[in-house]
């Protein structure tokens, strides 16, 4: 009884255009690009009164994101947002939402086939086009051939997962000419990273070409590492942040894409109104604007996170 | 085997017998061993250089972890205290020389508070050292989010000096190698040839009857925690030198790898036993492990089991060899 | 039997939570909750709670009873997500019918208890290195099955294991209702349950007593490993998936709740009632954070700031029963 | 003693190794049915060892055992508690954290028809065996919460619930005091009665001629030679044991005692003990006597700094002490040898040579750094003194018999210069070759001008070397008796309270 009775509030709220509470679940509130994130949403949303905002963060623990939804579907909040830590694992919460009535907005990574029955849209950006846009880079970079090293992030998450294929599927596609020698995880840390390089270094030396880094800080890790054993080497981030952006433009690597938190945040908040409110979204999935981020154009890009 | 761990006169001759009599470098030296034959780049000058400078943050952790558990206790909150002092020594921006200075002392004071505080509470407390230590874990780790926003932090330009913290070389070998190896042969000195690490000693056996012969249980437990906070602290700063932009989690996790080592390295939870030397060789078992899985491109799935197997491999010929020995 | 248990509840309750010093945090956290957010007590926050709190508490009734023979398990994650992975990985992969999906992740949960009860046992490996150790296998023997990937699952009855409720109350906590009570039972009236006591509290005089102290903390281990597993089989049903990377604060997550129910390290302390308060205490807090807000930086700060704070109390009061026990003599004359 | 010539436990040719030494070397020895049969020999003579293997404890390198005709190898303790040997170790071998009844049942607790244990009957039956035992104890406390003396009767009661042939005792009576003894004796005389069997480690002769039917002496590991009871005589036991003389009588001062160096002035702990007040003077030996728990232990924490007195006064060389902690009362020299050794007093895993050096660290150490030559110097000088067996200074501590390890606890404080030497319990379960000697080097440390408190429950001890006897009562100062005026008697009658 209790669980259809929060699910008929929102709608109600909704009608008379009051106050509207968006929730967050963030994967955890601890990485850089998310607190980014929910700074620029909660900034965001303190300028319209009319919306007040929960952000719940698991802490990186799939069985918390499931119980974060469990609260939000208690207080029942009018929207939730929702960047996964596991695309698959979120599905049945997703399930259960749509089951209370309540709109959920995937944003920033998007849930398996599986949910997409139970949300109303995509909003943010792809790691699956991340990883594309990666491949197309450094083919840019090595003439679309040589020998390619990869530093993964956390081996199992959905997002090193995507960017690998994303990579893989355009090498493919596109035709580029790569030889992968080797693959190592470095779990998102640079200082890992580090540590991976100089590894690679010494197992293949200078017959790497390029190293697809999947995000700007282990990338730009990689760049000193590179730089201090006096090779060169392309180097290709992911993510556009502060730190990638001031590694091109120290020549420490090749490039990156950006992914704007602010945008990304900015982006998700106007969606959610649109939906609280019953209006359609543009499209189903809403993948944010990655420009590509080379030396060519670094300056415009500060970083953000 | 069941002689004390206490180091006799006139060591040299007797230094490399000792170390043959310990699990840990034999399993080592086997691995050395199969890995060089396996991938003979291995041996070379430079990846040994790179193996020292890779395990020198975690092997900084483990001097203090190895001194705290023989006290007796645990330290779990070093991966936060590691993470606070990267966080504030990057963020100070040591982008010259005073800012430097600063840069250095203030994390290590840090790192120095909160083993007093894990010192106070486990000491004056009596209380289970495993659940303080994650209390102080929670909170450090909680305060330095807070701290930095959650956002990363970075700096540009640092000194030279700062940078020459873990990129320089000292006759040909990298700073950190130096600073761990100092570190660790300090440790080892007073473990060994102090008082106070006879006490930590005495007091990992048999709390009571140390305080019984007048040792000063509580100080020396306080001291054993202010040193492995400042180990962490030190750790951390060479980390904040090698990346000099973190995300405010950097570190969390590290205190069970060093953890592994120092048990690796036939370090007693239940305190009272440990030589920091054997540590070294936990240290470096580790890292040897992981640096040739890379060498060898090994998967992670398979680079997990390799790992799980060797451990339970060499802890299992320790405790056989230990077997004789009473309880 | 029920009787008995209700028995011994009567009997020993009141004294029961004097000693529970988590309480001081539960009941306050308790009233302050209910003040500062209406949906706490609504049965869906209650049932989500209760799921939460179901699948730590599984785990726990092994966890205390290693605990008790002044042992430990880290691997308890790891088995957790093994088990997910094979359970899924039997029915959708293989294409078994579901109970023997649920019965295969269960089987792995135990076989991995066993081994490392075996480890501990027979090679003597001190057991946070050891489970350390399998901790590390068995992760990687999760992703290697997997290949990194989540096995995502397509027997839709199987979530109701998870998500469903029996009337009004979810069907995770009527496992954990089920499994408390056994290990409850198994630890006051079986031979072996007492053991395990007498092993914690003096493992040589439980020798020397004829305890077959190997074979009870082989099976402490292998019942260990067999919560994890129910846990995991669980969790698998809840996500619909067999993800090989859940998990990993759950040994740390347990070992603390039990700790903060009154059980010992050095074992031979505390009881599986009062370590389920631990449990308790712990998902209320972060339900009620949840509701009330906070900040998550801060949540952390303030769970670190309330462990110390059962830890002084815990203490201090230790400290005056002691004296109370101590000073005895004379009493009766003066 | 009906002796039907068919042994139920015959142990042939034992051989047992540790590490660096060799325990026992071919033991052989008997026990008939319905006989007592003592077990002594000095401190690591390989006692415990011995019926440890029979206890399946350790295993033996070589040699048989049969029992009740049939050849036994016990690989777990479980197999020999069931082939019906009961066994009470040297060692306390009770679980603190559980009840007295607990305890007792202890592998084999009482169930109910569904297999589940049956507390009711467990505590019913516990407390049976606990009031036919006289023993003033409820069934449902824990044991932790006893004393020493009480919790070494649960043992005793848990050995004697056994319906067995055999029991074993290993040293039963060294933390019991007269009353429980009493008990303990009648007992054993009881279950002879029964035609069982008894094997009883001591090493108080008394008892031994008192008890036993007849004598198994080890020395060095071998066996000297079993003997009937009626064909010794304590001289010619004690010859066995030792292979040389052994002058076991009173050792009093030959000077007169100097200064006061300790005044004691009315101390109270509410609760522990009461009004306490006594002098020590330089070269005197003062004995405190009492019954088991009369405070005697907890008034000399009090005067180690362990715990704080809550009135009075205690002065030290005629100025008033403040003892914040032991390390206060080191620095006023002052050593203390706690009861328990164990708990208190070793540090197991640590070498003989830290065990002795530790107190005195921070005086040979300089700036903090040890010096190890001087401390190899004292090791080796107080090994030769106090004739410490162990294979080296280097031995972890925890690998010596009690005798020894007391020794080195003692060789601890006499390295520090005491002036005032606090001694509980000097020779609890130490063998009378190390007693006498012990005994002797209390006297002449006291001859040379230190101050000695000893606590002892044994009335023979507190007589023979005493200058003076303090006697508590229930925390309370009963007498204060000069050694000439003072008789067992005289002292058994103030500590209990009756009035002659
Ligand atoms: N577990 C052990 N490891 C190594 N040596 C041991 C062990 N147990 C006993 N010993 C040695 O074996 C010898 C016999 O010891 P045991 O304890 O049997 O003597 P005991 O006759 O019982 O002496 P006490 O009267 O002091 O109890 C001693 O030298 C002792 O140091
Ligand atoms: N009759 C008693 N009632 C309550 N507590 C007791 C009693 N006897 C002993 N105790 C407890 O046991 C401890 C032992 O007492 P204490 O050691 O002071 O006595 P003691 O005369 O030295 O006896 P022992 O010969 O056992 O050393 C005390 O601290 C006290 O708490
Ligand atoms: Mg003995
Ligand atoms: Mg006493």
């Amino acid at each position: 009884a209790c669980a259809s009775a929060s699910a008929e509030e929102p709608a109600a709220a909704a009608a008379e255009g009051k106050h509207l509470t968006i929730a967050y679940s963030a994967p955890n509130a601890g990485w850089p690009y998310i607190a980014a994130w929910i700074g620029a949403f909660e900034a965001a949303a303190a300028e319209d009164p009319d919306v007040d905002v929960v952000v719940l963060s698991a802490e990186g623990d799939v069985a918390q994101q499931a119980a974060d939804f469990d609260t939000l579907i208690a207080q029942g909040v009018d929207v939730i947002l929702v960047c996964s830590l596991d695309g698959d694992a979120i599905v049945p919460s997703l399930k259960a939402a749509s089951e209370a009535g309540i709109p959920v907005l995937a944003v920033s990574n998007e849930p398996s086939e599986d949910g997409q029955q139970y949300i109303v849209g995509y909003s943010g950006p792809d790691d699956y086009v991340q990883g594309k846009i990666a491949a197309d880079l450094m083919a840019k970079a090595l003439d679309n051939k040589g020998n390619i090293v990869i530093i993964e992030g956390t081996p199992g998450q959905s997002t090193t997962n995507l960017r690998n294929q994303g990579f893989m599927d355009q090498m493919e596609e596109k035709g580029y000419d790569f030889t992968i020698l080797a693959q190592q995880t470095a779990n998102w840390d640079p200082v890992q990273a580090k540590a991976v390089m100089e590894d690679f270094i010494t197992a293949y030396g200078d017959q790497i070409d390029g190293v697809f880094s999947q995000d700007d800080n282990t990338a730009a890790a990689a760049g000193e590492v590179v730089r201090d054993a006096g090779l060169k080497m392309a180097i290709v981030g992911t993510g556009g942040s502060k730190n990638g952006t001031q590694a091109i433009r120290d020549g420490l690597i090749y490039g990156t894409m950006d992914q704007s938190p602010t945008t990304d945040a900015e982006q998700a908040l106007k969606f959610a109104k649109m939906i609280a409110n019953g209006e359609e979204l543009p499209e189903r999935r809403n993948i944010i604007p990655m420009p590509e981020i080379t030396a060519e154009n670094a300056d415009q890009f500060p970083g953000e996170w | 085997m069941n002689e004390s761990n206490i180091k006799k006169p006139n060591a040299v001759a007797s230094f490399f017998r000792n170390l043959s009599g310990q699990t840990i470098w034999m399993v080592f030296a086997v691995l050395v061993i199969t890995i060089s034959l396996m991938e003979p780049k291995f041996i070379s000058s430079s990846n040994i250089l790179n193996v020292l400078r890779q395990v020198s943050i975690v092997g900084l952790i483990s001097l203090g972890m190895t001194v705290v558990l023989i006290g007796g206790n645990f330290d779990l909150s070093t991966g936060a205290i590691l993470t606070l002092a990267a966080v504030v020594s990057v963020n100070i921006g040591p982008e010259n020389g005073p800012l430097t200075a600063l840069a250095i002392i203030i994390p290590l004071l840090l790192g120095v508070f909160v083993g007093l505080l894990n010192g106070l509470l486990v000491g004056l407390l009596k209380a289970n050292s495993i659940i303080v230590t994650v209390g102080t874990q929670f909170m450090v780790a909680g305060a330095t989010l807070i701290y930095t926003g959650g956002q990363h932090v970075w700096v540009w330009s640092p000194t030279q000096f700062y940078e020459a913290i873990s990129g320089g070389y000292l006759m040909g070998i990298p700073n950190p190698i130096f600073i761990f190896l100092i570190l660790t042969v300090i440790t080892q000195i007073i473990l060994k040839r102090t008082s106070f690490g006879r006490y930590v000693y005495a007091l990992g056996n048999n709390d009571d009857a140390s305080r019984l012969m007048g040792i000063k249980t509580n100080l020396i437990r306080m001291s054993t925690y202010v040193f492995s906070g400042f180990t962490a602290a030190a750790a951390g700063i060479l980390l904040a030198s090698r990346v000099k932009n973190l995300d405010p989690t950097i570190g969390l996790g590290y205190e069970f790898q060093a953890l592994t080592a120092v048990v690796l390295g036939g370090t007693k939870t239940s305190g009272g036993e440990g030589r920091i030397y054997n540590t070294l060789a936990g240290v470096l078992t580790l890292g040897i492990i992981s640096n040739s899985m890379t060498l060898l491109n090994i998967s992670y799935n398979l680079q997990l089991l390799i790992r799980g197997l060797i451990l339970l491999t060499a802890v299992a010929i320790d405790a056989k060899r230990n077997q004789s020995v009473a309880r | 039997m029920k009787n008995i248990i209700q028995k011994s509840l009567q009997s020993g309750f009141v004294t029961f939570l004097k000693n529970q010093k988590v309480l001081a945090i539960l009941i306050p956290l308790l009233i302050l909750v209910s003040t500062q957010s209406n949906k706490f007590w609504s049965l869906y926050n209650l049932q989500g709670l209760w799921v939460i709190i179901a699948m730590d508490g599984i785990m726990l009734v092994g966890m205390v009873m290693v605990m008790l023979t002044a042992g430990l398990d880290l691997s308890i994650g790891a088995i957790m997500s093994l088990a997910g992975v094979i359970c899924v990985y039997l029915m959708n992969e293989l294409g078994l019918p579901m109970w023997a999906g649920i019965l295969g992740g269960i089987l792995v949960g135990a076989l991995g208890g066993a081994m490392n009860g075996l480890f501990i046992t027979a090679f003597k490996i001190n057991p946070f290195i050891a489970t350390l150790g399998t901790m590390i296998t068995f992760e990687g023997l999760a992703m290697t099955i997997t290949d990194g990937y989540p096995v995502v699952n397509k027997v839709l009855i199987f979530s109701e294991i998870g998500r469903g409720k029996l009337g009004i109350i979810p069907i995770p906590a009527i496992i954990l209702a089920m499994i408390f009570t056994a290990g409850v039972i198994f630890l006051h009236y079986t031979e072996t349950g007492r053991s395990i006591y007498a092993i914690g509290g003096n493992e040589e005089a439980a020798h020397a007593s004829g305890i077959r102290v190997k074979r009870v903390k082989f099976i402490t281990y292998t019942i260990c490993g067999l919560t994890a597993g129910i846990s995991g089989v669980i969790l698998a049903s809840r996500l619909s998936t067999g993800s090989p990377i859940v998990g990993s604060d759950s040994a740390l997550n347990v070992i603390t709740a039990a700790m903060l129910g009154g059980i010992s390290m050095s074992g031979g302390v505390g009881t599986l009632e009062g370590a389920f308060l631990g449990v308790l205490t712990m998902g209320v807090l972060s339900n009620s954070f949840n509701m009330m807000n906070i900040q998550a930086y801060y949540q952390q700060v303030i769970k670190g700031i309330l462990l110390l704070v059962v830890i002084v109390i815990d203490r201090v009061s230790a400290n005056s029963r002691k004296k109370a026990l101590e000073r005895t003599r004379g009493k009766n004359q003066a | 003693m009906e002796n039907n010539g068919k042994p139920i436990l015959q142990m042939e040719n034992i051989n047992k190794y540790f590490p660096g030494v060799h325990a026992l070397r071919g033991v052989s020895f008997t026990v008939l049915p319905g006989e007592v049969h003592a077990l002594v020999g000095e401190n690591g003579a390989g006692k415990s060892t011995l019926i440890k293997i029979l206890a399946g404890i350790h295993h033996p390198d070589s040699g048989q055992i049969i029992w009740n005709d049939q050849p036994v190898s016990f690989q777990t303790p479980f197999e020999a508690w069931n082939s019906g040997i009961a066994t009470i170790h040297q060692e306390l071998m009770v679980v603190p954290q559980l009840s007295v009844a607990e305890n007792i049942f202890l592998g084999r607790l009482p169930r109910t028809s569904a297999n589940l244990i049956d507390h009711k009957e467990m505590y019913r039956k516990a407390q049976d065996i606990l009031d036919h035992l006289d023993i003033n104890l409820d069934a449902h406390e824990l044991v932790g919460n006893l004393p020493i003396a009480m919790q070494q009767m649960v043992e005793i009661a848990k050995a004697l619930s056994f319906d067995t042939q055999l029991i074993v005792m290993d040293e039963p009576t060294s933390a019991l005091s007269q009353h429980e003894i009493d008990i303990l004796f009648d007992r054993i005389k009881r279950i002879r009665e029964q035609g069982k069997s008894v094997i009883f480690i001591t090493h108080k002769l008394d008892e031994v001629f008192y008890l036993a039917d007849r004598v198994t002496v080890l020395r060095d590991g071998s066996s000297v030679g079993t003997q009937d009871i009626h064909e010794l005589t304590k001289d010619k036991l004690v010859r066995m044991m030792v292979d040389r003389d052994i002058r076991v009588g009173t050792l009093h001062a030959q000077r007169k005692p100097g200064k006061k160096i300790l005044e004691v002035q009315n101390i109270t702990i509410d609760g522990l003990f009461y009004d306490i007040s006594f002098d020590l003077h330089e070269g005197e030996i003062l004995g405190l006597a009492g019954l088991v728990g009369s405070g005697r232990s907890d008034v000399v924490s009090a005067l180690f700094g362990i715990r704080k007195i809550e009135e009075g006064q205690i002065l030290v060389n005629g100025k008033r002490a403040r003892f914040h902690g032991p390390q206060d009362a080191i620095a006023a020299h002052i050593g203390f040898v706690p009861e328990n050794r164990k708990e208190e007093g070793l540090l197991m895993r640590m070498s003989v040579l830290e065990n002795l050096v530790m107190p005195s660290t921070p005086a040979t150490s300089r700036k903090g750094l040890l010096n190890s030559a001087v401390e190899s110097r004292i090791a080796d000088e107080f090994i030769e003194k106090l004739s410490i067996q162990t294979p080296s200074k280097w031995q972890f501590i925890g690998n010596l018999s009690g005798g020894n390890q007391q020794k080195v606890i003692l060789a601890r404080w006499l390295n520090i210069s005491p002036k005032i030497l606090i001694i509980d319990e000097p020779t609890r379960g130490i063998d009378v070759g190390a007693r006498s000697e012990i005994h002797k080097l209390l006297r002449s440390y006291a001859e040379d001008g230190v101050g000695i408190i000893m606590i002892s429950s044994e009335m023979e001890e507190v007589l023979s070397i005493s200058d003076r006897i303090v006697v508590l009562r229930d925390g309370r100062v009963a007498a204060s008796l000069n050694s000439d005026q003072a008789t067992q008697e005289t002292i058994v009658s103030y500590a209990l309270g009756v009035t002659k």
